[in-house]
């Protein structure tokens, strides 16, 4: 999984655009070239993007953090945008990828949910329901070569059971006790699952905010395209709670003294 | 030629706002042999009784397994059953892709019911001559319900469809209380019992004439039955030891006489 | 009716003689042999009732509901035929979800009423349907506050502050009219429509009723709900206890 | 017969590379562009309106494609009055935007705009939304859009304040503008700008030789700073670069 959702399902080329600097609209595009190019239809591209997105198992059920950032390019175009959402009392999904799609998935899944409101006959979607219906989405709109672009991660608590899964815009599926999306895969996943596995059933709720909001930071200071301004959401018996968007505390402080990249020393 | 002016099609009212082809559309139900369900805290049953055309002929199928979870069991035309039976089917194999959930019975129920609505309204077609029991079990429990041609459907404790269903009916009023706390067998026993009454004067349920369709836990004289207890058709010698558990009327009936007529089933005409 | 016969009163696409529809007027009949339904509009909600007849005591009790639920914030009852209370319902749903697709915003309960209106008008327009055979009441709130319609076999429909449809409607206008409708609570109202629901069944003809209630106001956060289990029964003990005092 | 190559047609079209923006207030909102049309680097029109009426108290700035932004702002308009005439009352700016961005979201392969869609009504107030290339629908009490836009985001973060009047909004938008249209070549001509409030609309009209200046190199700063020729620069003029304490 590549950190720009432009270059999902994509093969990648560092040599155009290794920092992704070119407004998302004129990014080169780094395929193969196609001889047949102008009568094969191309598929659209995510403009509008949100980063990482994590997530992880502990006592009480799921824990999960994004950031409120939505990019256009290198522009850090929406600064207050939720990536958090949360789907009935049990469930919340949180996206990275194209926005658009992002909240065109939210009023799919808003229409569902209201049509199972309707029935009233105490039958609810919960999250394994829900990430069962996305993957089909997910799958079924890849199938027409026009994907939602995005991957999402699931996670839910219903009937004592915590739910975690994945799903991206190719319809692949998998599920863990620690998900990261995006940049995070690369960065966050790895201490996430340090810090997790083996004590899913043990952590408490600080000892997981502590965990999570330490990824956070650490993608902070290294993927660019992310914000010191983000929410964490829990799933737990208690039913879903979305926190207000707040930040972290980071440490430049040991630059000060940094001189040159070699010899230098004043 | 008609029974009166307003009963020629489906698409006019009477003037008392009644709409006689869908009351005839009922009366198809009840051409068709009894079926019976019942429901405890934790078991629904069907019981019905087939008909053969003749010595050479099979008995017919009043039974249908719709998903894990559900069954099904007719009383009226057959192949309308069959069509609305796939309908159900699709229904619920759509829920298992779509969300990995069993379908909620009652919105099976309800699917086929607003289907069979639309029968009623529009002109160039018959309603359904089919009534079905269904029984079920999901999230909230085993459940039964009725499903008729008129568009309705109900959820009952205990309930009887086809013919002679009404002596049936007064056999499970008298029980129905009873019937939540019942064991698999008890509960077998009494629906033999309710369809018991359907049968004319002169017949009696046999292994050949009878089905039984249960949901929940295996009952002792089942073997190899899954915890999760799906649905299963019992029928043949599997059934003789719920037959035995039947208590005898107050009156035996009288031998069956051999060779007498065979009944008579109702099919659509070719 | 004078023209029952005369071949005037077959079809929805016939007038007769005098400029009438008989099949329209048929369908009310359906209507008025059917278990009464009122809806209230008052202060902050809107509360729909329904005197269900139960037609065996089999019938496992609160199952079958005859109140609907359309959207997060609208409610339908009928009176008549209903399987198709159903099917309106149905449509009323793929209304308000396609407006909610269109415009992000739920639907508008003038919109709804005016939208189904027309969908039911058409039935009386062909030979090849019949009219539905229900009046349905549809409430609900929106961003004018409680809002209340009755939707009628021919496609009309009416804003009221106290509806009711079916077999005990004349009697309970008549007990409505009497509410001050515009300064009860929700609360308040769901006790009236017990009372008014216990008063119209006619116990002498009819055979028993359940009593179906449901409400939409503050108290459930604007979402349309059966009325919650201890104030169902609260209201239901006040309605028989108040009926006996009536007598 | 041929097809029509979609491709050579987009990359010769008309577009709005442009300056937009919509601030809301108190009372009100207040929209501007600026009026300039290009083809490649030929200005087609100096004087284009890109301020487009949706319905009374509703209006939308248009950027991307001009033949692409009509459509849809015609549509639009359409829609709402169909929608005016069915609820018997004037529609909101969020069934406003949702409409647009309906229509931006389902064609994004085939369109290019980006629209900010901005007003009044009786249940919200005055509220703008942003509908950026591709669709999505984010509301903001400013927004500011096409390819002038992205010089100019510094300049809004830091002057805009929650709490402003009318005038002080106008003058916001102004400025903005201005900005954007010197850096940008995409942008400039005049600038429009509508003040949006429960009671009217008012058009307000900067022309171009009219323009709020800023710096603009010694032009402006003039000739004082100008040292006399043939004076060695004195050393003590210059302050080295603090680089530690």
């Amino acid at each position: 999984m590549d950190h720009f959702p432009t270059n999902w399902g994509r093969p990648r080329n560092d040599a155009y655009d290794a920092y992704g600097t070119y407004p998302i609209a004129q990014r080169p595009y780094n395929g193969p070239k196609d001889t047949f190019e102008a009568g094969v239809q191309r598929t659209q591209q995510p403009i509008v993007t949100g980063t990482s997105v994590l997530a992880l198992k502990y006592k009480d059920g799921i824990m999960m953090a994004a950031d409120n950032l939505a990019s256009y390019g290198s522009l850090a175009r929406f600064k207050d945008i939720e990536r958090l959402y949360p789907v009935g009392n049990n469930t919340v999904i949180g996206a990275g990828g194209d926005m658009s799609d992002f909240q065109y998935i939210q009023s799919l899944l808003d229409s569902l949910m209201i049509e199972e409101f309707t029935a009233q006959d105490g039958h609810s979607l919960g999250p394994k329901e829900i990430h069962e219906y996305l993957s089909q989405v997910m799958y079924g709109r890849r199938s027409k070569i026009n994907p939602l672009w995005n991957s999402l991660i699931v996670g839910g608590f219903k009937d004592g059971k915590r739910f975690l899964a994945y799903v991206d815009l190719l319809g692949t599926t998998y599920s863990a006790s620690t998900l990261a999306t995006g940049y995070g895969a690369y960065i966050a996943q790895p201490l996430l699952r340090k810090a997790i596995e083996g004590y899913e059933d043990v952590l408490t709720e600080e000892q997981a905010e502590k965990i999570i909001t330490e990824c956070l930071k650490v993608l902070f200071y290294r993927d660019a395209r992310s914000l010191n301004k983000y929410q964490i959401a829990t799933i737990t018996d208690k039913g879903v709670n979305v926190s207000e968007s707040r930040s972290m505390e980071t440490t430049w402080s040991f630059a000060e003294g940094i001189r040159g990249y070699g010899s230098q020393t004043q | 030629m008609f029974r009166n002016t307003y009963d020629s099609d489906n698409t006019v009212f009477s003037p008392q706002g009644r709409l006689h082809q869908v009351e005839y559309a009922l009366e198809a139900v009840k051409q068709g042999s009894a079926a019976v369900g019942l429901r405890s805290k934790t078991h629904s049953v069907l019981l019905a009784l087939k008909r053969s055309s003749g010595e050479l002929a099979s008995y017919q199928q009043k039974m249908f397994r719709i998903d894990d979870h559900v069954g099904i069991a007719i009383a009226g035309l057959t192949s309308d059953a069959r069509v609305l039976s796939n309908f159900m089917r699709q229904q619920a194999m759509s829920s298992k892709m779509v969300f990995n959930r069993p379908a909620p019975v009652n919105r099976l129920v309800s699917a086929i019911a607003d289907k069979a609505q639309v029968n009623t309204q529009e002109y160039g077609r018959r309603p359904y001559g089919v009534g079905f029991l269904v029984i079920g079990l999901d999230q909230s429990g085993p459940h039964l319900y009725e499903f008729s041609p008129s568009g309705n459907s109900y959820e009952y404790y205990a309930m009887s469809i086809g013919a002679r269903s009404q002596s049936a009916k007064t056999y499970l009023e008298k029980y129905y209380e009873s019937f939540a706390d019942c064991s698999l067998e008890e509960l077998i026993k009494h629906g033999l019992h309710a369809l018991r009454e359907t049968l004319q004067q002169d017949k009696a349920l046999n292994v050949n004439n009878t089905s039984i369709g249960i949901l929940g836990p295996a009952s002792v004289h089942e073997t190899g039955i899954p915890p999760s207890g799906s649905f299963r058709i019992l029928e043949g010698e599997s059934i003789q030891p719920f037959l035995d558990t039947m208590v005898p009327k107050d009156v035996p009936p009288p031998a069956a006489p051999s060779g007498g007529a065979a009944d008579e089933d109702v099919q659509m005409q070719e | 009716m004078t023209s029952i016969g005369t071949g005037y009163d077959l079809s929805a696409s016939t007038y007769s003689p005098d400029g009438r529809i008989f099949q329209v007027e048929y369908a009310n009949k359906a209507v008025e042999n059917s278990g009464t339904a009122i809806g209230l509009r008052v202060k902050d909600g809107i509360v729909l009732a329904v005197e269900k007849l139960v037609h065996s005591k089999l019938l496992v009790p609160e199952a079958n509901r005859r109140i609907q639920t359309v959207d997060r914030h609208v409610g339908l009852a009928t009176a008549g035929l209903l399987a198709d209370g159903r099917q309106l319902a149905n449509r009323a749903r793929d209304e308000s979800l396609n407006y909610r697709d269109s415009w992000k915003q739920p639907i508008p309960l003038k919109y709804l009423a005016d939208r189904l209106g027309l969908y039911v008008q058409v039935y009386t327009l062909y030979s090849s349907v019949r009219p539905f055979g229900i009046s349905t009441i549809v409430g609900g709130i929106d961003e004018n506050g409680p809002t209340l319609y009755v939707i009628e076999p021919s496609g009309v429909f009416f804003g009221y502050h106290g509806a009711a449809v079916g077999k005990g409607k004349q009697l309970a206008k008549t007990e409505m009219e009497k509410l001050k409708l515009s300064e009860l609570t929700t609360r308040q109202a769901v006790m009236e429509a017990a009372r008014i629901i216990h008063l119209v069944h006619d116990d002498a003809k009819e055979k028993d009723f359940e009593l179906e209630l449901s409400w939409i106001g503050d108290e459930t956060n604007g979402l349309h709900l059966p009325v919650p289990k201890d104030l169902f029964e609260e209201a239901d003990k006040a309605a028989r206890a108040a009926l006996e005092t009536f007598e | 017969m041929d097809r029509v190559d979609m491709q050579r047609i987009k990359s010769g079209e008309v577009n709005l590379g442009t300056s937009i923006m919509a601030v809301q207030f108190e009372g009100g909102v207040v929209i501007g562009a600026d009026s300039r049309t290009t083809t490649g680097s030929y200005i087609a029109n100096r004087v284009t309106d890109k301020l487009t009426f949706l319905h009374d108290r509703i209006y939308c700035c248009r950027s991307g494609s001009a033949a692409d932004t009509q459509a849809i702002a015609d549509f639009g308009h359409y829609y709402l009055q169909i929608q005016a005439q069915a609820l018997g009352a004037p529609p909101s700016v969020p069934t406003a935007a949702a409409i647009m961005e309906r229509m931006c979201y389902q064609n994004k392969d085939q369109l290019s705009a980006g629209i900010i869609v901005a007003g009044w009504d009786k249940q919200n107030g005055p509220s703008v939304y942003n509908i950026p290339l591709g669709g999505g629908l984010f509301r903001q009490p400013w927004a500011i859009g096409g390819s002038g836009s992205t010089y100019v985001y510094g300049y809004c973060d830091a002057t805009y304040q929650e709490g402003w009047g009318r005038d002080e909004t106008v003058n916001f938008v102004k400025n903005t503008l201005a900005l954007a249209m010197s850096r940008d070549g995409s942008s400039g001509g005049c600038i429009r700008m509508c003040v949006i409030t429960e009671d009217n609309v008012e058009r307000l009209f900067v022309p171009g030789d009219q323009l709020p200046r800023f710096w603009e190199g010694k032009e402006v700063l003039g000739a004082a700073t100008k040292k006399p020729a043939g004076v060695p620069t004195a050393a003590a003029d210059v302050v080295p670069m603090a680089v530690e304490a």
